[in-house]
């Protein structure tokens, strides 16, 4: 149909700050109306050269500065590089300390995952479901703060095992979270999954076919929602996932009700893989020895990991005569995930770029780093 | 009842001093007006406090505390702190627009009480035409949005002015077919004509089947989306379009939105009450407590709403409403024709 | 297909343009000259055997005596994964866009640009976007770069 | 409002005009202090327990507290993580756009003077105190919520002492 009156493109600045772009994200929007012509993401604006400041540190002061990077996940950051470097320097932690990692990398994905489900629901309108989502989340993270004593940059994962064993109460409160959880994740489903509204807001929206999410690197729950069925924890094990039962839930289309749907079940899953790590938790050290002038020898690697935001790689170069690594590059799922989004929001409405920027779950500090 | 009688006296009283009638009419009006706006005022502060009341405990917090018993008085701090923050006026702003722009938007949210019957003869004037000027009044408010989206200058405020004129006018029709079929049973404009002939609770137009609670939904919908609350609330989408047509509002002009939105939405569920409820009616209690606890009992399902629902998107909302509410509506309206003049139904 | 067995495949057919780091003890690393960079990513791409549809990874390095660049990539069909890199001299650093074979390699080489340096040949948008846009101190990942604000860290 | 900041001049003329000026201060600076809408700004980790502040358990509204995306409407800027460089003027914009009196607290070490990313960071700004002027600083990486809280509520004891003369 042809316009019988003039319309004109304008252009719209969308962040750094404004309240759905997850942080300091901003987009350059060209819109004709209330639809999206053109996205044009910028970031930069969390730039905190936390690469620069790892080359400047010992291995074991990276660890700190790592918690920032991916502060949902921030277990997942420390784990990433330890495990880097001690597959650098050959180390293997004890079982005791890989179950309790375990514990607290599942753990910490439910807690990224309900601060997703709090932000997503924000996003789209609907209030409530964000302070149920951190209602629970504050559980977790009494969890995690009666062991380490932080709530959310933990340094609780060390290179060669954890920080400190989980104190005698940790047990039976995890139990009753376990018994607890599954039913408040029944209570979200209940309030969006069949709601109309929020079908008709995420049905065949933002739709990420499977070629653009590999052709892009999308990773993670983004990427199972497209179909493909990835996890780096059962097709890359590391840690102790092999020894785990849990299913992988992909979606057909690749939507954002798919994407929805996807992270949903995997909190279930995680919860799955909790209670099996706890059943089988061993007793034991918690540490390996390390020499007090840590150097592990020449080489390099980049290991990854699967994070609640996709593909968490840490690329680690070692000179080998030197406490401090040669580089330290971070590679975090939001990165691609912000990629790939002017793709798929061209021609939706604004609305739409909300929705399918919270169903991606973007965080900025894994971009910008 | 009691003030209606106070009225009459001071009516009375100015007749008997030997002012002219003109001066009489003027000044006992005028005196009937200020009350409405008092009692306008106390309402929407005491909306307002008890949104955030009922929203703070849907979500398991407490809400308000600290100023007053459960933070009872935390509106009029709000106000009082709003009076005192600075005035801005955007250096590009189109400043006439952008300075009538919520005035507008007050004042046509105080005028639609001229008509409602807040109990029996609790009435400031009872036009004959009484649902026709609520409808066209209420209309006003848009002008109001367009005029702060546009004045304003900003890409964000003028996305959500136009946006909630095509809500307004899409949400208008069905709404506006849902009250003709009451106003086809009642046979009168006149609102207290309306609840008279609801006298009895089974003559209450909600419980006329089957076009009753029909008509009853499609309103409150309509409501809903005539008063810009979620999930219509797309003028001011918080997440899209950082807080819509009053993005550049700061201090009492904010406030004059904030209120005429709280006003709008106790209009809503006041008109809902008076056509569908049966207005003041009811045993027992006087007449304009009934009235206040079926309009509370209104307000309160629109909160439940705003805050359990996501908020539908730009173009959802046009269809919703062309594609759904207008054809059921119409049927629905058809069918109490067919109702009223077949005489099967005759209360 | 495990490690050694991918590492005699990926030198059995690229014979003497690809060779193998020692430093990669954990997954194969290799070297390659830039000039071979597309021609490799291409072949690996569409090798049915490797099927590598996954970048994961683009990092800048600044050895202190050389440019690095390393790249990441797997294969989610047939889970394999390993790194090559490009190594070259400070002057005229520059490396060729992977943009044509995996589309996701655009952020990272705009990265490696901006932080190191290092040019990107075709990229197509070189424009700054994680400094500031009014940045002009040069490239603050390299190893002697330096700025009147710029605070080491004390040894200790 | 121009009105009201003069009005205790003109108060003073009136025998007995200071107990009302006084009394109005009283009034009208609890009234501040007791509905500070804050801004929704946060950059990086402590948004996240700014969030969580503002959820169920820590719950801001208790204080009259809410949040506002636009500037003009807010009174309080909670810069709640690493402002870089590059952010910077984008902070100082979003202060000259709120409405006087406003109000700013440096939350987390980051804002307070660069935190963790003091060192050896080429893209922080170390403290937010040059880009606007701060009123409460709230250090911890990231603070807990009850210290944000804490942080509120000195906010609130510093508003209730101004007369309404004070700011301008």
């Amino acid at each position: 149909m042809s316009a019988p009156f003039r319309t004109e493109e304008f252009l719209v600045n969308m962040g750094p700050h404004h309240p759905s772009t997850h942080g300091v994200c901003r987009f350059l929007l060209t819109m004709d109306g209330e639809v999206v012509v053109k996205a044009v993401p910028y970031i930069g604006y969390l730039h905190r050269a936390l690469e620069r400041i790892c080359e400047n540190r010992t291995y074991h002061q990276c660890l700190p500065v790592l918690d920032r990077f991916e502060y949902c996940t921030s277990m997942s950051c420390e784990y990433a590089f330890c495990l880097a470097t001690e597959k650098l320097a050959g180390i293997q932690a004890p079982e005791r300390a890989e179950y309790l990692r375990v514990i607290m990398l599942e753990l910490n994905r439910i807690a990224s995952h309900l601060i997703w489900y709090g932000t997503t629901s924000l996003d789209l309108g609907a209030v409530t479901p964000f302070l149920y989502g951190f209602r629970e989340r504050e559980d977790i993270l009494d969890l995690f703060e009666m062991t380490c004593g932080q709530r959310l940059t933990y340094n609780y994962i060390r290179i060669g095992g954890v920080s400190r064993d989980i104190p005698p109460e940790f047990i039976p409160k995890l139990k009753e979270f376990i018994e607890k959880f599954p039913r408040k994740v029944d209570d979200y489903e209940k309030l969006l999954t069949e709601n109309p509204i929020w079908i008709v807001r995420n049905k065949n929206v933002g739709i990420l076919s499977k070629e653009l999410a590999l052709g892009y690197g999308v990773s993670g729950p983004a990427l199972r929602a497209s179909g493909v069925k990835f996890d780096l924890r059962r097709d890359d094990p590391y840690s102790l996932y092999d020894r785990f039962e849990f299913d992988i839930p992909t979606g057909t289309v690749g939507d954002c009700y798919d994407r929805y749907l996807v992270r949903m079940e995997e909190m279930r899953q995680s919860l799955r893989i909790v209670k099996q790590a706890l059943e089988q938790l061993p007793a034991g050290d918690i540490k390996t020895k390390l020499p007090p002038n840590f150097k592990p020898p020449k080489g390099e690697v980049y290991s990854r990991i699967e994070n609640s935001r996709g593909e968490m790689g840490i690329y680690i170069q070692s000179a080998g005569d030197s406490k401090k690594p040669l580089r330290v590059k971070m590679r975090g799922g939001s990165y691609n995930q912000l990629q790939v989004m002017p793709e798929i929001v061209k021609g939706g409405k604004i609305a739409d770029l909300v929705a399918v920027m919270a169903s991606m779950d973007i965080i900025m500090p894994e971009v910008d780093r | 009842m009691e003030i209606a009688g106070i009225f009459k006296y001071l009516y009375e009283k100015l007749a008997s001093t030997g002012l002219s009638q003109a001066w009489v009419d003027i000044i006992s009006y005028s005196v009937a007006a200020l009350i409405v706006f008092g009692f306008l005022a106390v309402v929407a502060l005491f909306l307002v406090w008890w949104e955030r009341k009922i929203s703070a405990h849907i979500q398991q917090r407490f809400g308000p505390m600290r100023t007053g018993w459960h933070g009872w008085l935390q509106t009029i701090v709000d106000m009082l702190k709003l009076i005192q923050k600075e005035d801005i006026t955007p250096a590009t702003a189109d400043r006439p627009v952008f300075y009538w722009a919520p005035i507008v938007a007050f004042v046509a949210a105080f005028m639609a009480y001229v008509t409602i019957p807040f109990g029996a003869g609790l009435i400031v004037s009872d036009l004959n035409i009484g649902i026709l000027y609520i409808i066209a009044i209420t209309t006003f408010t848009i002008i109001s949005l367009l005029m702060a989206g546009w004045g304003s200058n900003n890409k964000y405020a003028l996305l959500g002015g136009m946006r909630s004129a095509a809500q307004v006018v899409s949400y208008e029709v069905p709404m506006v077919l849902a009250i003709l079929s009451v106003v086809l049973f009642a046979g009168s404009l006149s609102m207290v004509q309306i609840v008279e002939s609801q006298a009895k609770i089974y003559q209450w137009y909600i419980f006329r089947l089957p076009f009753g609670p029909i008509a009853f939904i499609i309103y409150l919908i309509a409501g809903t989306a005539e008063s810009n609350r979620t999930p219509f609330d797309l003028p001011e989408a918080e997440q899209e379009l950082v807080a819509g047509f009053n993005v550049e509002y700061s201090g009492m002009k904010f406030a004059m939105f904030f209120f005429a939105e709280f006003v709008n939405m106790f209009t809503i569920a006041a008109i809902g009450t008076t056509l569908f409820l049966g207005g003041w009616q009811g045993p027992w209690l006087p007449s304009w407590v009934w009235f206040m606890l079926k309009t509370l009992a209104l307000v309160f399902v629109l909160m439940w709403f705003r805050w359990t629902f996501p908020r539908l998107r730009v173009d959802q909302l046009m269809e919703f409403s062309w594609k759904f509410l207008l054809p059921v509506s119409f049927a629905n309206l058809i069918i109490a024709g067919w109702m009223k003049y077949s005489k099967w139904f005759n209360w | 297909m495990d490690k050694a067995a991918l590492t005699k495949y990926i030198l059995d057919k690229f014979a003497g343009k690809v060779d193998l780091l020692d430093t990669g003890k954990v997954e194969p690393v290799f070297r390659l000259e830039s000039d071979f960079l597309l021609e490799f990513c291409r072949a690996i791409n569409s090798d049915e055997t490797l099927h590598i549809d996954f970048l994961c990874n683009i990092a800048g390095v600044d050895t202190g005596e050389r440019f690095e660049v390393v790249y990441s990539v797997a294969s989610v069909k047939n889970r394999i994964r390993f790194d090559f890199k490009i190594a070259m001299a400070y002057e005229n650093a520059e490396v060729e866009s992977v943009q044509s074979v995996w589309p996701g390699a655009n952020w990272h080489e705009r990265e490696v640009w901006e932080l190191y340096g290092i040019n990107i040949l075709n990229h197509g948008n070189l424009t700054r976007f994680l400094l500031p846009d009014n940045w002009d101190q040069g490239y603050p990942m390299r190893k002697n770069w330096d700025a009147p604000d710029f605070v080491r860290m004390p040894e200790s | 409002m121009g009105v009201i900041k003069k009005l205790p001049v003109y108060l003073e003329h009136f025998p007995g005009g200071g107990i009302v000026a006084t009394s109005l201060d009283y009034v009208l600076s609890q009234s501040q202090a007791s509905s500070i809408w804050y801004l929704l700004f946060g950059t990086a980790c402590c948004a996240i327990e700014l969030m969580a502040t503002g959820a169920s358990r820590y719950d801001f509204d208790r204080f009259g507290m809410i949040f506002r995306a636009s500037p003009r409407q807010a009174d309080l800027i909670i810069a709640a993580g690493t402002i870089t460089k590059k952010m910077a003027p984008r902070l100082r914009l979003l202060y000259d756009q709120m409405a006087q009196p406003r109000y700013v607290i440096a939350m987390g070490g980051c804002t307070v003077k660069g935190g963790p990313f003091y060192y050896d960071s080429y893209a922080v700004e170390k403290g937010i105190d040059h880009i606007v002027p701060v009123d409460v600083y709230i250090p911890g990486c990231p603070p807990r919520p009850e210290s944000l809280l804490e942080g509120c509520l000195t906010l609130q004891k510093k508003i209730k002492k101004q007369k309404i003369g004070d700011w301008s």
